[in-house]
């Protein structure tokens, strides 16, 4: 077993208006050194495969296939454990 | 959650506990004593209130099904009925306030689909604290958004509520949820467990740690050292549900169902015990077919979870397979978990070992009542004795601004916009429009009406006059859009009874609302109690929610709040009154809650709605809006800002302060614009119910002006108002 | 002409889209359930509004994966009708049948609330009945109804006509107060290059009746009837 | 001016409706060796501050303060880049 992680961050001129929207409260919060706040998607999978390159075009097929939206969305993926 | 809760942190008593050796004639285990605690609890088991409650007047023609099922169910005619119930979800709304407030609106439209009722309607009443207070913005915030965020997934719409801010709320926020659904009469469901041998299905979400003792925590007062045993936060989802709603009424609609329960407070301890308690009969449940989302849980876990969306299903006689058929065809989960038995015993089992054993009746009919002592508290008679001769004169413009902009007043469409109230394409009055929501019913002439109410400060100062308001309030708001009121509910929410004050305001605000529902015809045929809700030793103000449905014979006829046409003559039916006692004026003018309860003649406030009623049949009105909080000038502001038309008003003073004629919020009083060529038919009308009828201004212009014998002491353009009225509640929360 | 409206688990706008062309227009209408895999009786697709799969990961892209999908997609290609409201354009999106993606609405809330439409395209089988420029008011219901598209991708919809309907004031001006959810260029629906497939986040099946306040959504079903029946209009 | 990122989960026991909607649907496309997904949020931020160390603990005060809600979520925070 295998488990990974997927990290899905909006593309370069995508607007990120949670990403703003936090930016400013914390503003309002004094946290003045704040400077850009990108909101993305943290997914962890745990999975069976026959070594890790596999185990990692898995994570790439899954996230290009559902888990991101690549009109708006980069995705990266790594292996963190594995028992193969 | 490891063994090692006492009997006491489990919240039962010392003699609940020798009750239970005694009904057992042994220890019970951990199992046994934890499932004991959750049915015993006030939640499940009404200890203090169900003496109370056995007072209220349930029943009436109209009335199919009373308190006692998952919901009321009234007659409607033609062969239908509609089904209601309004549910808390307070302190899981204090601790998370999105899931919280999420997880009520799917309980109480799991109570609304067990019944084999489509659900078509979601309304909440909120209570927050003051929203100078960064922590109550953010639980306004997350608690609107959890009720949008699972409302609007399952696609009901979210059609009316109210909210109200006062500081006794700030750590204690009340969230109530009110579901209503249509269902064929003949199609009706109940929560019974069938015949002997029938399978026990459960159906929907795996079993996880969430929300055990749930039902016991809210019933304590939340104090924070008690933290640690908080029970873990239910999430709502809401697919899930939907998937539910759909199967669940397949399955009735294809007439599968012996019996159907949800699984609520205290979980598959509850649903199953209720079901089974009601023929009198035993279950045995194996816990490890249940199917779990964590591992290594325990029997007692298991039977005590509160993890939402789940549903138990008894099949009749050879409909198991298709039951299960069918919730697989909506991609559900469905397992047997055990069966009836005719040895009244709830037998808990892990395969085939006995883990646990118990009577059933012993945990529903056995749990015991308080009849406790009330004592009328200080601050009654202190508070009764204000004199309204002592207040200083205000500026009444500057007043008259400030209550448009106090967020109980001001405009809700910050919140409102966030529901969808639309979805269903059958609200024909929207939030925001008129005092009720209106639905019609599709493929029929007929609709009906919603809504919800509770002036709380009016209630803590007299809560026997205060719960006869909020009946009151709700009838009128109904009669007011042109239905006809049926039936209510009512969800009482509290302080700790335990103590004589917090039971005397209980008792009587439990008088006042059987007083108004059997003076007005209104039973009430289902509800919920919400108990200790305090904080800190600070309770809440006694909160009584009513909410109602009513019947318009022709939708044609509905009529909201907005003025129409310049020219028309605005008429005030009811009486001028000096009562200042409980307004917002008071509150927001002058720093105080205090003062006599306004006097409320319940033949009069029956009269007027009958008066409404033959008015909106007649069509003689062009607009109705009752005078509620911030008095007649507020009433008058919102049916202009609503109609974007000005006014304006003109009032004899008649020895009354000119503040207690434009603000007081005295009841059985409504607002209506007329074409003048029928004033002599509501002249008549009127006069045949003995209701005083002042013709006291009319529309026109683009200002809202009030004069006082003659004397301008309110004058300020639509947009103006509009402006300080439309966005209090935006910036505030912006 | 017949009409299929798909049921997704989830969905909840089958039900009013059914209603208008089945109870208030007397059409022939389907409700369709999702894993059908032939749409070969149907002249028009309808994806309807709602929350298909709870919305969990994005709107519509669980649903772009329901077995009758395939069978859209082969629709589409034929240059047969597809019509697709709130949660269905997002799909159309997800499937690429549509160029774009939905992001959460800028002041990150569902909003329910009437709109003003600047219909900018009425040279469309769904748009036929409108006069171009016109102004109408149709409800939305969203939290995912923030439209992004790219600079080029914008370009091309400007280019070849393909912007339908855009949030506006009540008199017709693309101001950003207007822009309820932030999309870009103001754009609330929009067509594809070949003119058969429509995504649009308005609700018209909410504003098809008198008593519902407003009758502008109902022209854009019989648009499409009275094109597809070859009826003058 | 200092990079680093923030991960958050829920907590153990909270129920993840769209972790498990999305393992649902690709086992039914075929990816039949996903056992587990959980979904999260990644959170990339830019801040000023005076050493690594103040970083960190900025970055902890934000996610405390505002990014995570402790009732139900866990956070852990890293910095990636910095010039100080
Ligand atoms: N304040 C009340 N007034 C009238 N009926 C009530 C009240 N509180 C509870 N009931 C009735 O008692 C029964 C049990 O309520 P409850 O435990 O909330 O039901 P459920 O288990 O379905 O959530 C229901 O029939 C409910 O309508
Ligand atoms: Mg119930």
């Amino acid at each position: 077993m295998f488990i990974g992680n997927i990290y899905i961050t909006l593309k370069e001129g995508v607007l990120d208006p949670a990403g703003k929207a936090a930016n400013n409260k914390l503003r309002d919060l004094g946290f003045t050194n704040i400077n850009n706040i990108k909101m993305g998607k943290f997914i962890e999978v745990e999975l069976e495969a026959e070594s890790k390159e596999e185990a990692i075009r898995q994570l790439e097929a899954i996230s290009e296939q559902l888990l991101a939206n690549l009109v708006i969305e980069n995705y990266r993926v790594e292996v963190v454990e594995g028992d193969k | 959650m490891a063994g090692d809760l006492t009997y006491k942190d489990m919240g039962l008593n010392d003699e609940e506990y020798s009750q239970i050796i005694e009904i057992l004639g042994r220890e019970p285990n951990y199992l046994e004593l934890g499932m004991f605690s959750v049915m015993w609890s006030e939640h499940c088991g009404y200890k203090s209130s169900r003496p109370l409650l056995k007072t209220l007047p349930t029943t009436g023609p109209q009335v199919i099904h009373g308190p006692g099922e998952n919901a009321g169910v009234v007659d409607i005619g033609d062969g239908e009925a509609l089904v209601f119930k309004i549910e808390s979800h307070n302190s899981p709304s204090a601790v998370e306030p999105y899931e919280g407030a999420a997880t009520g609106v799917g309980g109480i439209i799991r109570d609304i689909f067990t019944m084999g009722a489509r659900p078509i309607a979601v309304l909440n009443s909120l209570r927050l604290g003051e929203l100078k207070n960064e922590r109550v913005k953010y639980l306004l915030d997350g608690i609107v958004a959890g009720i949008a965020g699972y409302g609007n997934s399952l696609g009901i719409p979210t059609v009316g509520g109210e909210v109200y801010f006062n500081s006794v709320y700030d750590n204690n926020p009340l969230v109530n949820a009110m579901g209503v659904g249509l269902v064929n009469i003949d199609e009706i469901a109940l929560a019974v467990a069938g015949e002997v041998g029938s399978p026990l299905i459960l159906v929907g979400s795996k079993t996880g740690r969430d929300g055990i003792h749930g039902a016991t925590f809210s019933s304590e007062e939340l104090s924070d050292d008690k933290a640690d045993k908080r029970p873990t936060v239910q999430a709502g989802d809401p697919f899930m549900e939907k998937l539910l709603i759909e199967a669940c009424l397949e399955l009735i609609g294809e007439n599968l169902v012996a019996g159907m329960q949800d699984l609520g407070a205290a979980g598959l301890t509850s649903s199953i015990a209720e079901s089974a308690s009601k023929k009198g009969r035993g279950v045995r449940v194996d816990v490890s077919k249940v199917p779990q989302r964590e591992t290594n849980m325990t029997p007692y876990e298991i039977m005590l979870s509160e993890s939402q969306e789940r549903m138990l299903v008894v099949p009749i006689e050879g409909a198991a397979d298709k039951v299960i058929e069918i919730c697989n065809k909506w991609d559900l989960e469905a397992v047997i978990i055990g069966e009836v038995t005719d040895d009244g015993m709830f037998e808990v089992c892990v395969a085939d070992e006995v883990v646990g054993s118990v009577p059933v009746l012993a945990l529903t009919d056995d749990c015991p009542l308080y009849l406790r002592e009330g004592a009328e508290p200080e601050y009654y008679k202190q508070h009764k004795a204000f004199v309204e001769d002592s207040l200083a004169e205000k500026d009444i413009a500057k007043a008259f601004l400030d209550l448009l902009a106090s967020p109980t007043i001001a405009s809700k469409e910050w919140i409102f916009s966030q529901y969808d109230y639309q979805v269903m394409t059958n609200t024909v009055i929207v939030p925001g429009a008129a005092d009720a929501a209106v639905l019609r019913v599709k493929g029929r002439n007929k609709g009906i009406a919603l809504t919800t109410d509770c002036n709380s400060r009016m209630v803590y100062l007299d809560p026997y006059k205060g719960a006869i308001l909020a009946v009151c309030e709700a009838a009128r708001n109904l009669a007011c859009v042109g239905a006809k009121p049926l039936a209510l509910t009512n969800c009482l929410n509290f302080g700790n009874p335990e103590k004589p004050n917090i039971y005397w305001q209980l008792q009587e605000a439990i008088k006042g609302i059987g007083t108004a529902s059997l003076a007005l015809d209104v039973p009430v045929v289902s509800g919920n109690v919400s108990l200790y809700n305090e904080k800190e030793d600070k309770p809440i103000y006694p909160t009584p929610t009513i909410g109602m449905v009513g019947i318009l014979p022709d939708i044609d006829k509905r009529q909201d709040m907005a003025f129409k046409k310049a020219q028309d003559l605005i008429v005030m039916l009811g009486d001028f009154s000096s009562a200042l006692g409980g307004s917002e004026y008071l509150y927001i003018c002058h720093g105080l809650e205090t003062g006599q309860v306004p006097e409320v003649n319940l033949g009069k406030e029956a009269n007027l709605i009958s008066l409404l009623l033959q008015g909106l049949a007649d069509k003689i009105f062009n607009s109705c809006h009752d005078i509620s909080e911030g008095g007649l000038a507020i009433c008058v502001a919102e049916s202009a800002l609503a109609g974007n038309l000005g006014c304006r008003i003109n009032l004899v003073a008649n020895q009354l302060r000119k503040d207690a004629l434009l603000f007081s919020e005295a009841p059985s009083r409504v607002v209506v614009s007329i074409n003048p060529e029928n004033v002599e038919n509501l002249e008549k009308l009127a006069d045949s119910l003995d209701i005083k009828m002042n013709i006291i201004g009319e529309v026109t212009g683009s200002n809202i002006s009030c004069l006082v014998d003659n004397e301008e002491v309110i004058d300020v353009t639509l947009d103006k108002a509009r402006q300080v009225w439309g966005e209090a509640l935006k910036c505030i929360m912006a | 002409m017949k009409s299929a409206v798909v049921i997704f688990p989830g969905s909840s706008g089958e039900n009013d889209v059914f209603h208008i062309l089945n109870n208030v227009l007397d059409e022939r209408v389907d409700l369709v359930w999702h894993k059908t895999t032939n749409l070969d009786d149907y002249d028009l697709v309808i994806l309807p509004g709602g929350s298909s799969y709870g919305d969990y990961i994005r709107p519509g892209a669980i649903a772009r994966y329901s077995p009758i999908m395939k069978a859209v997609e082969a629709f589409a290609k034929e240059g047969k009708y597809i019509l697709g409201i709130g949660n269905g354009w997002q799909m159309l999106l997800e499937m690429n049948l549509l160029p774009g993606a939905v992001l959460k609405n800028a002041n990150l809330k569902f909003i329910c609330s009437d709109t003003f439409l600047k219909l900018e395209n009425n040279k469309t089988l769904f748009t036929n009945g409108f006069k171009v420029d016109e102004i109408i008011r149709m409800p939305i219901a969203s939290g995912f109804g923030n439209y992004f598209c790219d600079e080029p991708t914008l370009q091309e919809l400007l280019t070849n006509q393909q912007i339908v309907l855009r949030y506006c004031t009540d008199d017709g001006r693309l101001t950003p107060e207007a822009n309820y959810n932030g999309a870009t260029a103001n754009i609330a629906g929009i067509i594809n290059k070949e003119g058969n497939i429509l995504g649009m986040m308005p609700h018209p099946e909410r504003c098809s009746e008198d008593i519902l306040g407003g009758t502008d959504g109902l022209r854009i079903f019989t648009s499409i009837i009275n094109k597809l029946k070859g009826v003058n209009i």
